[in-house]
């Protein structure tokens, strides 16, 4: 009882899909009596998440839930870690065979290309030939590979259709404004999360594209639970966060206490949300959702 | 002059200290309404931190200062300036990049009524600038112009006449003269002669024995922090004045070499 | 004195002659001024045809604008005080987040939650300068320690508080509120409406709101930036406190021994600035709905770059409101046109380095004519 | 002249006594010296066994801090030179991404693709240097700029030529080569497999390096940090070159008046900050293997904030290399402490932002004191 | 003295415009080794922008400008330094926050050897400060002393003491009497006595009618921008002189009540 987890995340402080995974971890820390620390780097810098999982395994803790953003910097740090003792769960980014490769235990989430491209592929068969990405990190890497994964999908170039919106709402809301007036012929747009998805239907709603554009998005958020029920939103790729969040503890316990482990990788997502399959999703979007 | 009225200002054993040095070691000087009170000494006498004390910009280590018989204690400029109290400092007073009448205003600034509001007057300022200028020699291309482009003297001529302007009870001049030519030299004793004459108390650095002579009605002389003393207008000689001002050291082998121009 | 005193004043023998024509060019906002023009007839020859000069597109470019103009305006009086701000962004996510918190989670009425909010953003901006105007520390150190205390709050209150960062339902707590209506709504719809009718705007042809006017009224937030601008132009060029503002930023010690009161000014400044911030943080959850930790990140520099770009001094002392709106018009019409005229959206950053090198270095040749400098 | 001169120099009556060890204590590093003893205090004593003191901590804190101080060096001499680089973190992430294109997709040998780096990068200093004196325009927009600029090719770059923002790969191509060795490698290796041996520091205890110690060497970076203070101290407190670094950030004017080439110092000090973000950079990827466009967000101020707790002036002339070095080791312990110590991290920034606001006020009252301000 | 030997300055026609101001409108003078050429004229003349040009601060709008014969052409004063012109400006040339020692020998480093590197000669450095600083009558505290705590007279003093130390062949001083006291004034006129003998030219700006009596050899009076002309010693009376400083103006109003003090 009482063992001491760290997860360790690439997202900057500010990130609010996170806040499922926080809301996940202390849920299941609660569950299953053990103690588990949330970190990032404040900025999203890699390097400095290095230094933070470097520090977590100096921290002697029985376990270390991380994510894979960029392999070639993580993978020093966590090799590190595995041989001083720590077990590591790998979650969210990244994919089963790197994991292996690091001696991790297992991995769990959604690797982001992949669900990139599952959605391309979606939108392909709805008859879609190009499209905007909204991307309000694009210094992160993972975010820019759910566009280039879509792209992939549809089978086109990314070309310039991958715009740099920033957070500010209003600047993304009045790029996107700006952007669809300057190619009017753009058939679908793809956010990556509530904070491009949430300015982006204000701008459809304002100059009137809404329901007419193709429209799809990453991760749930309220609003993005509304639009897909008003129609407005074709589907939210849910990898459900929660489960990234809540499983490795409730693994890492159990392997700690018992010895036992699933003996596959899980993939939390990519699920499709759409009108069809909301209902307790509406209640716990960007808490438990 | 001066005795047989209050003095108006009052300053007994003032000390200031900043950090490990002393700049004043407890210095008593009495100011008279009407009289052009003369602060001399060497450098580094402590001759600007005395007045400054007085100015309110910087708090006495320890003393006391009466103003109008009253214990005053300013806790910054605007207080001093409120009691009437006006100082043209050594380093000067002016915002560079500000015009010379936003310049001269400053602190005083002239308003005109609009219903409920009130707005800088700027016609006004402008007018009341060139005018006094010009009274003291100095004729300015135009108000609007930025303080920064003045020479020297220029700006010290601003500085003078704007403490001039706003008449106060005392006027303090710090070296008012030391950046001056001779016509603008003589304007400013003119003035120092013209203010005193309306009964304003005017203390007057100067390190000019003869500048001193001219307008002085009593000297005080400031030596290491420390007063030597204080003589009335007529009880010393200019070559008396010039050895205290020294500090009493022997200026006897330059006086030679020089033939006593200094 | 003499005669010699007349000797004309108003012909001077040592100074050039220059036309009136050019003494009216010769002003602070000249630089803006410049830079206007320059930016919309680059853009009216090269995005002329992209939608950006619609009335959609107008509309675009101005709500951009005007939210730099409102930050704009109180960076700009607070620099020419001598002082600058790191903190705007962080306070704009954080008043926004008090909004949120007191409005929806605590379920406040709006009016309520709004007046606590400035309060509360007012005094912090009040502590940032005491602290400044008491310690004497430059004002880039004191807020950017203000820049983290209050973006880690803005992230750690709602987590604690609502286990999320981004708290939502403003819009639907701000309904009908007096004050609400003051920040997020529109006006001059029937106007808009009335246009529209007269064919002289154009209407969607598609979609859910097909037969509305595309533009339907003016935002709360354009009519707060103008507003802003006219007050701030009017305090600093007008008043007797303008002039203590420039006093302030030329040369405090200067100021303090003529009797300005350059505390007071300074710590009302950061107070104005903060003030500015809130409004912007307060449009914006009106307009948006929502709450989120990661507003207003890089506003401060946005907000500095402006009122540089609109020819005011990074060292006080000189400056002017209308140039500091006329950077914002500038930076807001420069970031929307790129995007306008589809410029590979990942080079915007270096435009936008770009032209703020461009901006300012033309402003101080400008400033060096007018000061005579060289 | 006569006998006045001998007036007693070394007795004066208008000085109060100071005792010896208070003069000694007098000193710019003062307040470094105070914070890091406080900050070690604090630490032993709250954090003693989370295992911050192991040998694994130590060397995490102590690459985190030798990181801030390879950018603080360069910082705290070009403050001192009276100017300042917002780009520094921009730089460092172009720097990397640099080596990455030249190294990996173009081929080049690595010591090729470090050289050529260096020089580009050295380079864009000048350039902003040169900037800053031939324009006059402060440093803090200029520098902003070139955030904007370095920031925009990072990104744009790789997403050109690779179509990803990420490029990995380069330890590979660094394998063997002799100047990657000398930002990538460790020294000491045998020193420590000699403690492990003898007991004194842990081993790991399983996987495929058991049997290894835990600590297998010292980081060629904190080897980097090291010989750049030792420099930059010597530089700034021994030579010629130092006294005009001084001066010319003391009254750039004045300098120039007295012969000081103040153009000159000021776009070395440029030219040196870049190299340090650039030794940054490449042992950030010598260590890690891939550059990234996110690498070295907000760098610029952790440099300035280490310099100013270290007790430099913001505005330029004064301050010193090893106060520099002991605001990086503060920045780095506290930083790195506040995880150990199982602070809530959204509170991080909190503290960071109390911490700095608390040693810039206690910088300050020893400066006062030095130079008797009040 | 001077006339017979060559000019080791010759400046013609120099013209300095500030944006639309003529600060200079094309003034002639020569200076000679081994003479003090006094340069004076109101506030606002030009005397310092003059002065300046000669020593590479400011480049002239037009003229001409021999060093030894040569047309010289400095773009900064590191090279009017290097070719042996030192210059005292009127607004001073010290770092406040510096020790009085590492201002004293700004730009002139004494170094030592350690191998092949060089290092800052500290210990020498502080020494020969405070031996310079005695010579001129100001006993300092330590050579430590940051500049920002001396009073504005000591100030000037590390200036002055500054220049002679590095002897130059011509210096230059502009106003490096006005702040000072007595003792120190008869100091600096000794000390441009005395460089003066030893054959350096001196130019030496002042409103002093006295103290440009005491050493100038010749008289150069600025007005407006432009000469009115040079008086070697000994044509000229001080009351002449001080007419012409004055600007030719009518002083007869202040003189008469001020009896001739100025
Ligand atoms: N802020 C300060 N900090 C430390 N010492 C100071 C400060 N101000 C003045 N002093 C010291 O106090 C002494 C008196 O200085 P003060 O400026 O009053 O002299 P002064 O009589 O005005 O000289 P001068 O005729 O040169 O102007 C000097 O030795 C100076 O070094
Ligand atoms: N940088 C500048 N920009 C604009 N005008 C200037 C500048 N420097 C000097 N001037 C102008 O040139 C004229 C001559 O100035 P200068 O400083 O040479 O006078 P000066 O003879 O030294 O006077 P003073 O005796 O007061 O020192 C003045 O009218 C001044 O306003
Ligand atoms: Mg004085
Ligand atoms: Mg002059």
């Amino acid at each position: 009882d009482g063992e001491k987890y760290v997860l360790v995340s690439h997202a900057p402080d500010s990130d609010s899909w996170w806040n499922t995974i926080k809301n996940a971890i202390a849920l299941a820390g609660e569950q299953m009596g053990v103690e588990v620390e949330y970190r990032n780097p404040p900025t999203g810098d890699i390097a400095d998440m290095a230094r933070i999982i470097e520090q977590a395994a100096a921290s002697g803790p029985n376990g270390i839930i991380t994510t894979l953003a960029d392999y070639d910097v993580l993978q020093q740090p966590i090799k590190d870690a595995v041989a001083s003792g720590v077990d590591v769960i790998i979650m969210n980014t990244g994919t089963g065979e790197q994991a292996r490769e690091l001696g991790a235990l297992m991995y769990i989430g959604q690797p982001e290309y992949d669900a990139g491209l599952a959605a391309g592929q979606r939108a392909k068969d709805d008859g879609i030939g190009s499209f905007l990405c909204v991307n309000h990190a694009i210094q992160q890497p993972t975010l820019a590979q759910r566009c280039q994964g879509f792209a992939d999908g549809l089978g086109i170039e990314l070309g310039s259709s991958m715009l740099d919106s920033g957070i500010d709402p209003a600047e993304i809301k009045n790029r996107v404004m700006a952007y669809l007036s300057a190619n009017p012929d753009t058939q679908a747009i793809l956010t990556l999360g509530p904070i491009s998805a949430d300015p982006t239907l204000l701008a459809l709603e304002e100059n009137g594209m809404a329901g007419d554009i193709y429209f799809g998005t990453f991760d749930l958020g309220d609003e993005i639970v509304k639009g897909i029920k008003s129609g407005v939103i074709k589907w939210g790729i849910d990898q459900q966060p929660f489960l990234q969040g809540y499983l490795p503890v409730v693994f890492m316990t159990n392997y700690h206490r018992y010895g036992v482990l699933p003996g596959n990788n899980v993939n939390a997502g990519p699920g499709f949300v759409t009108a069809e399959n909301l209902d307790l999703i509406e209640e716990f979007a960007g808490e438990y959702r | 002059m001066g005795s047989h009225t209050a003095p108006i200002i009052q300053m007994s054993r003032i000390e200031k200290h900043f950090g490990s040095v002393i700049a004043l070691a407890g210095v008593s000087v009495d100011i008279f309404p009407g009289e052009c009170h003369c602060l001399l000494g060497d450098n580094g006498a402590g001759k600007s931190t005395f007045i400054k004390t007085m100015s309110g910009v910087h708090k006495p280590t320890g003393g006391e200062i009466l103003f109008e018989g009253k214990a005053m204690n300013f806790t910054c400029p605007r207080d001093a300036i409120s009691a009437g109290i006006a100082t043209v400092h050594q380093h000067l007073a002016m915002i560079p990049l500000m015009s010379v009448s936003r310049n001269f205003f400053m602190g005083n600034e002239p308003q005109k009524k609009f219903g409920i509001f009130k707005f800088f007057d700027h016609g006004f300022a402008n007018k009341v600038t060139m005018d006094e200028m010009r009274r003291m020699g100095i004729n300015l291309r135009s108000a609007d112009q930025a303080v920064g482009t003045l020479s020297g003297g220029e700006r010290q001529t601003v500085a003078i006449s704007r403490a001039v302007h706003f008449g106060a009870k005392v006027l303090i001049l710090d070296e008012p003269t030391s950046a001056l030519g001779v016509r603008q030299t003589a304007n400013v004793l003119a003035t120092i002669d013209k203010v005193r004459k309306q009964g304003v108390a005017v203390v007057f650095i100067t390190h000019n024995v003869r500048h001193a002579m001219a307008v002085g009605d009593r000297f005080t002389v400031l030596n290491r922090g420390q007063t030597l003393g204080t003589a009335m207008r007529g009880e010393i000689t200019p070559e008396e004045l010039q050895d205290l001002m020294a500090g009493g050291q022997e200026l006897v082998a330059l006086e030679e070499s020089l033939g006593g121009t200094v | 004195m003499g005669d010699a005193t007349q000797a004309s004043p108003l012909q001077d023998e040592r100074v050039k002659k220059i036309s009136p024509f050019r003494k009216a060019l010769i002003r602070p906002e000249l630089g803006g001024i410049v830079g206007t023009i320059a930016v919309f007839t680059f853009f009216l020859l090269f995005a002329f045809d992209s939608g950006m000069f619609s009335s959609q597109g107008i509309m675009n470019w101005s709500v951009v604008s005007a939210q730099f103009m409102v930050i704009a305006v109180g960076a700009c009086l607070l620099m020419i005080a001598g002082e600058f701000d790191l903190s705007v962004g962080s306070m704009i996510g954080f008043a926004g987040m008090l909004v949120a918190i007191f409005g929806v989670t605590m379920g406040w009425p709006m009016w309520a939650a709004i007046l606590v909010t400035f309060a509360i953003c007012v005094t912090i901006g009040a502590l940032n300068g005491w602290i400044v105007v008491r310690t004497g520390l430059p004002s880039f150190i004191v807020t950017l320690a203000f820049l983290f205390i209050l973006r880690g709050l803005t992230i750690f209150l709602p987590q604690t508080i609502e286990r999320k960062t981004i708290i939502g339902g403003i819009r639907d707590a701000a309904e009908g509120d007096w004050l609400g209506a003051l920040f997020g709504g529109k006006i001059l719809g029937g106007l808009f409406r009335w246009l529209a009718d007269a064919g002289l705007i154009g209407v969607f042809d598609r979609g859910a709101r097909a037969g509305e006017p595309v533009v339907d009224g003016i935002p709360m937030l354009i009519v707060w930036a103008l507003a802003l601008v006219v007050f701030g132009h009017v305090l600093l060029t007008r008043t007797k406190f303008g002039n203590w503002i420039f006093a302030s930023g030329g040369d405090p010690e200067a100021a303090r021994n003529s009797g300005v009161p350059v505390a007071k000014v300074k710590i009302l400044m950061f107070m104005f600035t903060a003030f500015c911030a809130t409004v912007f943080a307060i449009c914006q959850v009106m307009e948006f709905g929502s709450a989120g930790a990661d507003r207003g990140l890089l506003k401060e520099f946005e907000a500095i770059i402006a009122v540089v770009i609109g020819g005011a001094l990074l060292t006080g002392g000189y400056g002017s409101v209308i140039g500091a709106a006329l950077g914002a018009l500038i930076f807001g019409v420069v970031q929307q046109g790129l995007f306008f005229a589809n410029v590979e959206s990942s080079l915007f950053r270096v435009f936008l380095g770009v032209i703020l090198l461009g901006a300012v270095i033309l402003n101080t040749n400008i400033r060096r004519i007018i000061t005579g400098e060289r």
